[in-house]
């Protein structure tokens, strides 16, 4: 139905040009789904943004996206308006922003229905009705006369979904149609996709640049590296045996919840001037020889692979990417050379971090202060409630948290979107104060202090951000916000400098990188300065939240490789928060699952991980994606969206519980242990009898 | 370009004809006891408010002008004073109505001037200068006979009247009359009085006003044009254009400047009169600088005359040379004899032993002429060592400071009420009169003052007033800069306009012919 | 519901506004130097004649006692005394406020018209010479003072063209138009007097484009401003992707959204709208409240000048009120 | 090769949905343009008024008693006003005192109003609600009225006026300053620098105020020009510079009422001059916020 061939695209500005494609060649039949991975920047949108004719500004394409036998470059006006949306319907990357906010969601999707499928409106609008159900969207008579801004993101994306096959489109293309969704809809959305091929004969083009999570749905994958298809063919066995490096590093960057290790590769995706001539993967790639940076690899049959399985390299691989393998691949570690090459990210090139397996070593502790074992952070039953403005009441965000961090020790906190992980960071460092209960860091609270007083415990414990650019003030060089704390400290100028060297040597920075301003940082130097500037006032508590979710797959794995040796000091403790169990597990000794503000199961990680008691826990493991052996036990699945669930009293789970009883809808449950972890739900011993008998899979 | 609607509604009967007139701001209020102290509202008064005794007519040089000499009885049927001229009797014609059908009687004289007293303003304030200050001295001697009991004889007698004798119609007032407000100001403030020579007939607020002829008008000289529309016009440019464009017949409000260009324009033209109306620049003579009559008669000397009477008026101001006015009786060319002279103004101010002083000089915001001429005698001062620093005060805030009596030097312009020396004193150079701005006081001139209360004589009052300039010439409490001519631009329709002495047009003269 | 709740609590926090504007402009009313009273009385009364003035004004009272009688009448809807014309100040409010509102909405709606009109239109044609010509008119409007280029039209249009009416006035006296509102237009209307109608709306247009001249470049700016922000906003371009017709996504999907930032705009454009009244009106001898109040100014007319600020502050919140509504009505995420 | 802007694929006819096509590019230069022309004005006439000695012959207050009104040649260029006055060098001088009064007046607006949001927002509570209901009365007064009043109160001198307009015009900066400082408060470096123990004045200081001024820069040139044609109209109305100094706005109402006598000279000019100048002002200010608005998009 689709084929695109030998696309190029390259965009023109004013003092720049960007070769956003080069030669790309895709197809994409009738019923089948194909996923299109690549790191952000490797003009996937671009390939999107091709097949409905809606190139951006400048851009000059070539070679041909034929449609159903018609050029979509060559195509007129009217013709190109009925091909856009009946012909191909693209789901946009962040539902609620390509929802227009002053229209209602059925109007929007009437609309599209009258136009593409020639109803009245009030036909039109039964027919949104049952689009929305078929989505999975509840009451979907009431939802038709909701605005986007009144949606959840997950329903957002529903609704996305729906007005893109509203169009009734022969080819439905998802840009990245499950980033920023929880685990737990993610799976729920893709399934909408695979229907939408199975039922209704349409192709898929499915766009991530997370492999594992559409690896499930997909028939065929292409792997996209900086406008140029370097690997394509049969999902299953691209993904199990990758054979361009390319594929591999990306696979392998990707923390798994089996609890393989990460392995981390040098450098970033070069942003193309002109069509490359060479193999653009050259300078990361640790098989690469002289033929790679002369000649581009032409796209070929994989020797060893099946049918339609092609790769553009000059140097295959074979074999299973399974964790011990990883870990052993000489390929995947990076030379100094080619990463000085990288002309785009010159702090991180120039010193740049060898690549190297995330694992737990806790070998070097350069300032050994409190000893390992003594708290340095207490939370005592803390609420937190964020007082509306003028109303009464208010969100409460956190019920009753207690935990404690060792110095020494790293403890991991999971839990989905909105359920209080930010909000738990805050409370560790004093930016909120609880309502009741109370926050010790190195054995001083809080509340009750003012002033100087105040800031120099607050400096006891530092965090690092989530959104790393974000979190350097926009008009302070990046030498001032390291050196902030240490001002703070009264630290005189000069040792000032010094130890802001220091820290930079550690996160192997370059130092003219302290006169630069974050917008002229890249992902991965900012949050390194972040981690730089939460360490140079030597904390006794580090805090994470979620530090790696805004950044690249490749660059998400060097930073991993930081943050572990920063946690591996012993004389400090580490919090870190992640929606990403595998993430977590990567590092942490200990895990704290927070479910709507409490927490719900707690202990150390590999028991979690592996023998999980309450059921919510079973649940986030059981929809983790993964490329490897993923969550070993008997899986659960919530049955609701957590926005659909109630948590008035009882059990805060009892909504989406499939376990769920009277009793667990009467009674507040508290932590009691299991074995070595403990977990608030007393029906944990008869869980494991209850998956035995009944298939709970939805 | 004239508009359609200028050219209608006109006939040949003069009693049917349309005079349309534009002012530069609608009246304050109606009630001329209590308030309203505008232009405006006081020319409406002299039209609207029955006057029982008014200006007779006179022609000189060609131009009616309004007699100040020849006060008569217009309303009423006489008004005469008794042998020691200290009672006068006011008689009243039978049948003269009110618009509400009330008759005008001596009630209506008695309550008006009782409301006057009671007001403690305008009519109050003038009455003293005649010897009127209680309202027990105006008794009702009969339905049409009223007696005004003067404590002392007053040669002003007939001129104080002819400005104060005007009359409300009791019988409709006391309807809106309350405990409260006993004067009924509530219902006059919004409620044009009827009676006079024409009728208000038709009031937008800030808009327009229309005046109907008083048909009922029992005296002399009736109101010859039937209806006249009087329209507000802020904008002096605006009115300009109105008068050239033939939307309206006569111009209040247009600046010099325009008159002067106004004068060669088809269609229109400008009545220009000789006039009493006087600009001077008052120096307080109790504030330094200008305590030092030496200074003051530097700044007499820097003042550039001529410049000022060619560029500010166009040459179309009289040079004057007396504190009293040209034409008005007992007027002395040696009254002031300052002549521009730089050279003079140096030695002067050498004389009070210094070089450099410096001032301020007030004058009206609104007024571009005062303005104008502020600053030529600004730029010619400056030559002469006097810095004056330009202060325009808005209506308020100059009312304010003339009480505080704290002005160094303030120009003034306009006409005396009434054409007499005597009036001229009491109101401008003994101590404590309003218009003394100058703070003047000379014990000489306080006696002569005294003295010509009673001197009745004519030519024993010209020498009274011979050396009351002679006085004033030494003492130099003004710079009396020129007498400007008046001038006033109206289509060529209009005619029969008289030069009134107080500024005040009297419309009933007027006839259009379009 | 919702909304009627929102506008109840908004005005209860209007209160404390107004009052500070209420204590502000009585205070303020009070350091000007100036005195009210000699100005009526005329140059001849004399200290008691004064002093029998201020006692009938009440001037003569503590300063307190004066703001309380003021307070307790404005919560009666009496404004007092005016000290130049001595009647009622709420009777010449109501007299004046309705040519200035007509004059000033007129001029706003028409402002908002063109600028929703063109600044769309301009919008779609981004960077082209169509674009900048609108663009550029409308700043060179903005960017000339009232009083000039009011005075021009009047040069153009009455005189050399002879086009509109005498500027004199705001509707023909022969028409007898009897008022009502004081809003000519509005008051034809209710008496059906349709002569009166053509009268005031010929003698309504060089104003109302002087003003509207004046005022429509920031709204311009604004609405292409959110209307490029909506063409290029993900949500329009997905929109655009699925194929609708133009039609539908010009009335549907464009002009609502880009209206969204218009109300609040249009109330602060109001405020100077009214602001430029003083002179507008000034110009074209429109009696109105702009004339009124400067006049109250200029003769420290105390309860003019307060009734004035506090009426003006009044309409101005409100109008900011209305705008907020209108938001809310147009922008469904806004939380009332 | 296809060019897709050829090929109307993706462009926009005038009806079409219009998705992007160079827009952004042109966007900025014609934002240059702007921003160009508006400083080129701006300097010349910056230029104009400070060296206006050396380009006049007459000083700007001086009276030639020969000439009232005189029309434009001979030794005056533009002619002479009714006070006799030189109107080229008044133009010129005039310039220092336009300008001057209004950047001072929007410098010191942007200063007090800058304060005020910046604490109000950054604080929050009671304080914002306190100094939040002063700016509401604030702004409530209408500006104009406002402006008017205190030019009464203050008197005429040149500081006054800058008071005056400056106060009217606060208001709007500490709105704005507030409504960005409550945003930059919630973002993470705010966060950042308070966990590092910074105190409540340096992150005011170092981080909520240098990035709570975007919208103020942006509005500020248009401000300047909005200054001007208040105090032109403060000045129609007798209460701006008093005479005889040169101010744009008293020459054109002492002026006006020439035009209808065809003696243009008057008013014409200086109405150019300020147009002129407040045009530099707008189209600089348009530029920014073309600019500005580019950026956020
Ligand atoms: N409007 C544009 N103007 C200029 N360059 C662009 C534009 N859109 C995309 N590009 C460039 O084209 C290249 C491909 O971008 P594209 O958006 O297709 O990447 P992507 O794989 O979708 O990335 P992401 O995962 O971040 O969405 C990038 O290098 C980008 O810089
Ligand atoms: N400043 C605030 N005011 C009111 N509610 C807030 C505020 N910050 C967070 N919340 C609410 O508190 C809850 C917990 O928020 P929090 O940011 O801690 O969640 P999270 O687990 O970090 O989510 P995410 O994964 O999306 O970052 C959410 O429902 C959020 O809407
Ligand atoms: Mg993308
Ligand atoms: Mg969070």
């Amino acid at each position: 139905m689709l084929s695109i061939e030998n696309l190029s695209v390259v965009i023109r500005r004013r003092g720049r040009e960007v070769a956003a494609l080069s030669n790309v060649n895709l197809r994409v039949d009738a019923g089948e789904v194909v996923g299109l991975v690549g790191e952000s920047g490797g003009g996937k949108s671009m390939v999107a943004r091709s097949i409905v004719g809606l190139l951006p500004g400048g851009a000059d394409a070539t070679g041909a996206v034929h449609f159903d036998g018609a050029d979509v470059l060559r195509m007129d006006d009217a013709a190109l308006s009925t091909h856009r949306g009946h012909g191909a319907a693209l789901c946009f990357q962040n539902p609620r922003g390509a929802l227009i906010a002053t229209r209602t969601v059925g109007r929007q999707l009437t609309d599209r229905l009258t136009t593409h499928q020639a109803m009245d409106t009030k036909r039109a609008r039964e027919a949104a009705r049952e689009l929305f159900e078929q989505v999975g969207i509840r009451n979907p008579a009431r939802r038709l006369d909701a605005y986007p801004h009144e949606l959840s993101g997950g329903m957002a994306q529903r609704v996305m979904i729906s007005l893109a096959t509203g169009c009734a489109p022969g080819l439905l293309i998802a840009d990245e149609p499950t980033t920023g969704l929880d685990v737990t809809l993610t799976r729920e959305i893709l399934r909408q996709f695979r229907l939408a091929a199975d039922a209704d004969r349409r192709g898929v083009l499915l766009i991530s640049h997370d492999l594992a999570s559409i690896a499930a749905v997909c028939d065929r994958v292409v792997v996209l590296y900086a406008g140029t298809v370097v690997e394509s063919g049969p999902a299953d066995q691209v993904l199990r045996e990758p054979s361009h490096p390319y594929t591999r590093a990306l696979l392998a960057s990707v923390p798994d919840i089996d609890g393989r290790p990460v392995v981390a590769t040098a450098g970033a995706m070069p942003l193309m001037r002109t069509a490359p001539d060479d193999c653009p993967f050259a300078p990361r790639c640790a098989h690469a020889t002289d033929t790679c940076g002369q000649r581009r690899p032409p796209t070929t049959p994989v020797p060893h692979g099946t049918d339609g399985w092609t790769l553009a390299c000059f140097h295959p691989q074979r074999g299973p990417l399974t964790a011990e393998a990883a870990a052993a691949d000489p390929t995947l570690y990076v030379t100094a050379k080619t990463a000085a090459a990288d002309p785009t990210v010159p702090g991180t090139g120039a010193a740049g971090p060898a690549g190297g397996t995330l694992t737990k070593d806790r070998a070097a502790a350069p300032d050994t202060v409190p000893a390992a074992g003594t708290p340095v952070l207490a939370i005592d039953d803390a609420h937190v409630v964020y007082r509306s403005r003028f109303g009464r009441g208010g969100h409460h965000a956190l019920r009753g948290v207690s935990l404690t961090v060792a110095a020494g020790e790293t403890l991991g906190v999971v839990g989905e979107s909105g359920c209080g992980k930010s909000t738990l960071a805050k409370l560790m460092l004093g930016l909120v104060d609880p309502a009741s209960g109370s926050v010790e860091v190195a054995g001083q609270r809080y509340a009750g202090l003012r002033g100087r007083k105040l800031r120099q415990l607050r400096t006891r414990a530092q965090m690092v951000f989530q959104d790393p650019i974000g979190s350097l003030s926009p008009r302070r060089t990046v030498g001032d916000s390291i050196a902030e704390p240490l001002r703070a400290l009264g630290v005189p100028a000069a040792e000032r400098a010094q130890r802001v060297e220091a820290v930079l040597d550690r996160m192997e920075l370059d130092r003219s990188i302290l006169q630069r301003q974050p917008h002229e940082l890249s992902g991965g130097q900012a949050q390194r300065i972040g981690i730089a500037r939460a360490l140079v006032g030597r904390p006794e508590l580090i805090v994470f939240d979620e530090p790696t979710s805004a950044l690249d797959v490749t660059v998400q794995a060097q930073i991993l490789k930081v943050i572990a040796d920063v946690a591996a000091d012993s004389s400090r403790g580490s919090v870190f928060i992640s929606h990403d169990l595998a993430t977590v597990r990567g590092f942490s000794d200990r895990v704290v699952v927070l479910y709507l503000g409490r927490v719900v199961e707690e202990g150390p990680v590999d028991e979690v991980f592996d023998n999980p008691k309450h059921p919510y826990t079973r649940a986030l493991l059981a929809s983790a994606p993964s490329l490897g052996t993923g969550f070993g036990g008997p899986r659960v699945e919530l049955t609701r969206d957590l926005e659909e669930a109630d948590a008035a009293t009882g059990c805060p789970l009892a909504g989406r519980c499939p376990f769920v009883t009277d009793r667990c809808r009467a009674d507040d449950q508290q932590l009691q242990p299991y074995g070595a972890s403990r977990a608030a739900c007393w029906r944990v011993p008869e869980i494991p009898a209850l998956l035995k008998g009944s298939d709970i899979r939805v | 370009a004239g508009s359609q609607s200028g050219s209608s509604g006109r006939s040949a009967d003069p009693a049917a004809s349309t005079l349309r007139i534009a002012v530069s701001s609608y009246l304050s209020s109606w009630d001329q006891d209590f308030v309203g102290f505008d232009p405006t509202a006081l020319m409406l008064y002299k039209n609207i408010f029955p006057y029982l005794v008014d200006y007779g007519v006179t022609e000189v040089s060609g131009s009616k002008i309004l007699d100040t000499t020849n006060v008569m009885p217009t309303f009423a049927e006489s008004f005469e004073p008794s042998a020691d001229q200290k009672t006068w009797t006011l008689k009243l014609r039978k049948g003269v109505k009110f618009a509400s059908g009330n008759e005008m009687t001596a009630a209506d004289v008695k309550w008006s001037k009782d409301r006057a007293f009671a007001a403690k303003a305008n009519v109050a304030g003038v009455y003293r200068t005649i010897g009127l200050t209680e309202p027990d001295q105006v008794r009702v001697v009969d339905d049409y006979t009223v007696e005004f009991a003067q404590a002392f004889p007053s040669a002003l007698t007939p001129q104080i009247q002819a400005i104060s004798l005007y009359v409300f119609d009791s019988v409709e007032a006391k309807k809106h009359a309350t405990a409260a407000d006993p004067w009924a100001q509530e219902w006059f403030a919004k409620n044009a009085p009827t009676g006079g020579y024409f009728n208000v007939t038709k009031a937008t607020q800030g808009q327009e006003i229309v005046l109907e002829a008083n048909k009922g008008y029992p005296g002399p000289e009736p109101a010859q044009t039937g209806t006249i529309r009087i329209s507000v016009v802020p904008a002096a440019a605006n009115q300009r254009l109105q008068l050239q464009n033939g939307d309206i017949d006569i111009a209040l409000g247009v600046s010099r400047r325009d008159i002067a260009d106004l004068k060669n324009v088809d269609g229109i033209k400008v009545i220009s009169a000789a006039s009493n109306d006087q600009v001077a620049i008052q120096m307080s003579v109790t504030t330094a600088p200008f305590n030092d009559v030496n200074v003051r008669k530097a700044l007499a000397h820097a003042v550039p005359y001529e410049q000022i009477i060619a560029n500010v008026y166009g040459g179309d101001a009289r040079p004057t040379s007396s504190l009293v006015p040209l034409d008005m009786p007992g007027y002395d060319a040696n009254g002031y004899p300052y002549k521009y002279d730089i050279e003079a103004a140096r030695a002067a101010l050498a004389a009070a032993g210094q070089t450099s002083i410096n001032s301020e000089l007030v004058f009206a915001t609104d007024n571009d002429t005062q303005q104008q001429l502020a600053v030529l005698v600004q730029s010619e001062a400056r030559k002469a060592g006097i810095e004056l620093k330009l202060t325009p005060l808005d209506p308020a805030t100059l009312a304010e400071r003339r009480q505080q009596k704290n002005i160094p030097l303030q120009i003034t312009s306009g006409q005396l009420w009434v054409n007499d020396v005597e009036y001229m004193l009491a109101t401008s150079f003994v101590s404590g009169a309003n218009l003394n701005y100058s703070n003047y006081t000379n014990p000489e001139i306080e006696q002569i003052y005294e003295q010509s209360h009673t001197t009745v004589d004519e030519a024993a009052r010209r020498q009274l007033w011979t050396r009351v300039q002679q006085i004033l010439a030494a003492d130099v409490p003004w710079v009396i800069i020129c007498q400007p001519n008046f001038n006033l631009p109206v289509r060529e329709e209009v005619a029969g306009w008289v030069q009134p002495m107080d500024g005040l047009a009297r419309l009933r003269y007027l006839t259009t012919s379009g | 519901m919702r909304i009627l709740r929102f506008v109840g609590r908004r005005l209860l926090q209007l209160i404390p506004v107004l009052l500070g504007v209420v204590v502000l402009t009585f205070l303020l009313v009070r350091v000007l130097p100036g005195d009210p009273i000699r100005t009526i009385l005329g140059p001849n009364a004399t200290e008691e004649d004064a002093a029998a003035a201020r006692e009938r004004f009440g001037l003569d009272q503590p300063m307190w006692k004066q703001f309380l009688d003021y307070l307790g009448g404005l919560v009666t809807g009496d404004f007092g005394t005016s000290i130049q014309s001595g009647g009622s100040v709420t009777a010449e409010v109501a007299l004046r406020i309705g040519p200035t509102l007509e004059l000033v909405v007129l001029s706003v709606s028409l402002a908002l018209v063109v600028a929703v009109v063109l600044g769309i239109w301009s919008a779609r044609r981004a960077n082209r010479a169509g674009d900048h010509g609108i663009r550029i008119v409308a700043l060179v409007g903005n960017s000339m003072p009232e009083f000039w280029l009011g005075l021009v039209l009047i040069l153009v249009g009455y005189s050399v063209l002879g086009w509109f009416p005498a500027p004199s006035g705001r509707v023909d006296p022969d028409t007898n138009l009897t008022p009502i509102t004081g809003a000519d237009l509005v008051d034809a209307v209710l008496t059906a007097n349709w002569p009166a109608f053509t009268s005031a709306a010929a003698h309504l247009v060089l104003p109302v484009a002087t003003l509207a001249v004046v005022i429509v470049a920031p709204l311009l700016r604004s609405v292409r401003a959110s209307a490029l922000e909506v063409l290029h906003s993900e949500a329009y371009v997905a929109a655009g992707a699925h194929g609708l017709r133009p039609r539908t996504l010009l009335r549907g999907y464009l002009t609502r959204a880009t209206m969204v930032r218009v109300p609040s705009l249009a109330a602060l454009v109001f405020g100077s709208a009214i602001g430029s009244t003083v002179l507008v009106e000034y110009v074209y001898s429109w009696q109105g409240f702009g004339q009124w109040a400067l006049r109250g100014l200029l003769y420290r007319d105390y309860p003019v000048v307060q009734a004035s600020v506090v009426i003006i502050a009044l309409a101005y919140v409100l109008v900011f009120l209305i705008a907020d509504v209108v938001h809310a009505i147009l922008d469904p995420r806004v939380k009332i | 090769m296809v060019d897709l802007r050829a090929a109307g694929g993706p462009g926009e006819s005038a009806d079409t949905a219009a998705p992007v096509r160079g827009r952004g590019v042109r966007d900025g230069r014609f934002a240059n343009v702007l921003i160009v022309v508006g400083a080129t004005i701006l300097t010349v006439v910056t230029l104009a008024a400070i060296f206006a000695p050396l380009l006049s012959n007459w000083g700007p207050e001086e009276i030639d008693p020969a000439a009232s009104l005189a029309a434009p040649g001979g030794s005056h260029l533009l002619g002479t006003d009714s006070n006799g006055m030189d109107i080229w060098s008044r133009l010129l001088h005039a310039g220092r005192l336009d300008l001057g009064i209004a950047v001072a007046a929007v410098a010191l607006a942007v200063v007090v109003g800058t304060i005020v949001g910046l604490v109000a927002g950054y604080l929050g509570g009671w304080v914002d609600d306190v100094l939040m209901r002063l700016v509401d009365i604030f702004q409530a007064f209408p500006t104009f009225i406002l402006a008017l009043a205190v030019a009464a109160l203050l008197g005429n001198g040149t500081v006054n006026l800058i008071i005056t307009i400056a106060l009217v015009n606060a208001p709007a900066y500490a709105r704005l300053v507030r409504a960005e400082a409550r945003s930059v408060r919630e973002l993470p470096f705010v966060d950042a620098s308070v966990t590092s123990g910074s105190s409540t004045l340096g992150v005011l200081w170092r981080h909520i105020l240098p990035n709570s001024l975007t919208p103020v820069r942006v509005i500020a040139p248009l401000n300047c020009g909005w200054a001007m044609l208040t105090l032109a109209g403060l000045s129609f109305l007798g209460l701006g510079v008093s005479i005889p100094t040169a101010e744009w706005g008293a020459m054109i109402s002492l002026g006006n009422p020439d035009v209808v006598a065809g003696r243009w000279w008057t008013s014409v000019p200086p109405g150019l001059f300020l147009l002129v100048c407040v045009l530099g002002f707008s189209l600089l200010g348009e530029g920014l916020q073309e600019r500005a608005d580019a950026k956020r998009r």
